[in-house]
């Protein structure tokens, strides 16, 4: 069978080549990885249940490989999909590790063809909606509507659209606004720094960081969290200077802290 | 007639001899009710004879048409020199409904109506501050009187001001099951909708999107379909 | 059906045997004919008992009016909870002038659409998963500005992602009675390919994908025409 149908081998004929090349070119076109290995696992010409994920994943790694010798810029997922299917190969290739945990090679590979048989029903399936008899183009609706009695309503239409558009838009409008730094409520990590340098020496044993807070910023939620960050921010700094010890017992815990100073 | 057309029927007829049958008259008929049907001019003689095959004798099949529908509620009339298909004149008192005149919401209503779908139960002060812009009484009138919004229940602050909510005629008119069902902030961000980001995420904005959120979850879905 | 129609139609019954006699059947079916004639959009079996008099039964009157017109240039058909009335398909080469021409879809926005339909209600994640891709921010702008697809329902998994559904407009444009008359659907369904089987950590965690299967079990397909 064949082992590549989308890149010439040296033997190939120009024009062969050309309408490879062409192909190439239309990397562009393919929407997707998973596209491209519908695309590949034509050439096997088999039931998509049948199809062999191995051989498909050589194929699919070919190709990435190829477009990488023609300098052609793959998108992350392709490269992704590459890497994952290099993985699958070495799982499908060597004997199944007792001790390895997750999905066999064999699950992965059926999954992998249960996505492209979806997706190959997908395409069918949206091929057959499109063949169906259509509005305004194989049946039609009336022409004339009447409009017999004066009798006027009127009729405000909105859509959805519509609605989730001015919501955006009102939401947006404060962001418009000239660039203007809102001090306020932002306590900065300069100034953190400099008041934890100062209250340094009389941390000797552990405290909670919640602490070290000045307390005109402990009180609006606002106020709290921005000189939270910048504590926080600060102990670390020092932390890397090697002037203090932080520890955490448990996740979400209070951070607690000491001077490392007096140790030395 | 014209001569002219009892020309060009003669020669029709001729060349429907020649290549093929002309239709039955019954399939005849079938065409000429489609076509009068989906057109909105009447239709002349002459342009269904260009539109049906070759040997079709447009004429016949209009008038066997025309007897088919007589007493019927809609019957084929004939408009000068053309074919239209009307409603029967004595009926003319169930077509009232065909006369609305479709017009846009004005810029503030929607914007109203999007905030109290969004933020509901919202009292008019809370929909002014969000605007940005005070909320004239004809706005709120007009989303009352569509039936898209209605009062809900009076806020437990100061003065116990009304609040409004939306109405199930509103989930109706806008295809929605419920009101939460409406895109969050960040997913009209993630749908295009919201095209013009803030250089940086820096300062409020999307702090505020995400108490927005968090309001959201918390509306209680009950009130709108109650 | 609500309580409130239940109320009205008490109402008609009793207003209709002390007032006066329903039109005969006969008539009835000629107020559906003219009604359904004068509207290019599907009219809905509620919207006709409002414009028919007190006592009428419109779902009957529109059976019966539906074969009336078996086989004629043009035909009943069923949209979702509505009716309309439409040419015949295989008059489609006569009616080249009433041709609209549909801007070109993409094949990513007809394979969303597909997605949607086949699967629905489904999220814009699980649309990425069938497809291998993401989803551009036009395709699905796009559907919703043709009112092919809306939001449903939103999912009960983390996040409570939004869900698309399809429209009657969307059943209307494809000749389709309800979501359940899609071509296929069975084969698709028995054949296991619109589950959403856990991808066992393939592409991207999709630790939704069981809750969702379940979630499209429960969902009711007739939703879109209801």
């Amino acid at each position: 069978m064949a082992e590549i149908s989308l890149f010439p081998t040296e033997d190939q004929s120009v024009e062969d080549r050309l309408a490879a090349e062409a192909l190439i070119v239309d990397v562009d076109g393919f929407e997707g990885p998973l596209d491209v290995l519908l695309m590949l696992s034509r050439t096997q010409k088999v039931d998509l249940r049948k199809i062999s994920v191995l051989q498909l994943a050589r194929q699919y790694l070919t190709f990435v490989e190829r477009a990488k010798e023609l300098r052609i810029e793959l998108a992350a997922d392709y490269l992704v999909m590459a890497a994952w299917l290099a993985f699958l190969k070495s799982r499908l290739l060597l004997p199944p590790d007792p001790t390895e945990e997750g999905p066999s090679g064999e699950e992965l590979a059926a999954h992998l063809a249960f996505q492209l048989e979806r997706l190959q029903a997908m395409r069918d399936a949206a091929a057959r909606l499109l063949a169906r008899d259509q509005l305004g183009r194989d049946f039609f609706a009336r022409g004339y509507t009447e409009t017999v009695t004066r009798v006027r309503s009127v009729n405000y239409s909105a859509n959805l659209l519509d609605l989730m558009q001015a919501y955006a838009r009102i939401r947006t409008k404060e962001e418009f606004r000239p660039f203007v730094m809102d001090r306020e409520s932002i306590f900065t990590m300069e100034e953190a720094l400099e008041r934890m340098r100062g209250l340094l020496g009389f941390a000797g044993s552990w405290t909670d960081m919640m602490n070290y807070l000045p307390i005109e910023w402990q009180g609006e939620a606002e106020k709290r969290r921005s000189a939270t960050a910048a504590t926080f921010a600060a102990a670390l700094q020092l932390a890397k200077e090697g002037k203090l010890e932080l520890r955490q017992n448990e996740t979400f815990a209070p951070i607690q802290m000491r001077s490392r100073s007096e140790e030395e | 007639m014209e001569p002219e057309i009892e020309q060009d029927r003669a020669n029709d007829a001729l060349e429907a001899e020649t290549l093929f049958d002309a239709p039955t008259m019954a399939e005849q008929e079938r065409m000429v009710e489609a076509v009068l049907f989906a057109s909105k001019e009447p239709v002349t003689i002459r342009e269904l004879m260009s539109r049906l095959p070759k040997g079709c004798d447009a004429l016949q099949a209009v008038e066997q048409l025309r007897n088919r529908y007589e007493g019927r509620g809609v019957r084929v009339v004939q408009v000068g020199p053309a074919y239209a298909i009307r409603t029967a004149p004595d009926l003319a008192h169930i077509m009232q409904k065909e006369t609305v005149e479709n017009r846009k919401l004005s810029r503030a209503a929607i914007e109203t109506l999007a905030i109290v779908a969004y933020h509901q139960p919202v009292t008019r002060a809370e929909i002014e501050e969000i605007r940005g812009v005070s909320v004239s009484r004809g706005t709120i009138d007009q989303l009352l009187e569509l039936d898209w919004i209605r009062l809900g229940r009076r806020k437990m602050t100061p003065g116990r001001p009304v609040t409004f909510v939306v109405t199930p005629t509103f989930l109706d008119q806008f295809g929605l099951e419920s009101a939460r069902d409406l895109p969050g902030l960040k997913e009209l961000r993630g749908a295009g909708l919201l095209e013009n980001r803030p250089p940086s995420g820096l300062f409020g904005g999307d702090e505020t999107a995400e108490e927005q959120a968090e309001l959201f979850e918390d509306a209680d879905p009950a009130q709108t379909s109650g």
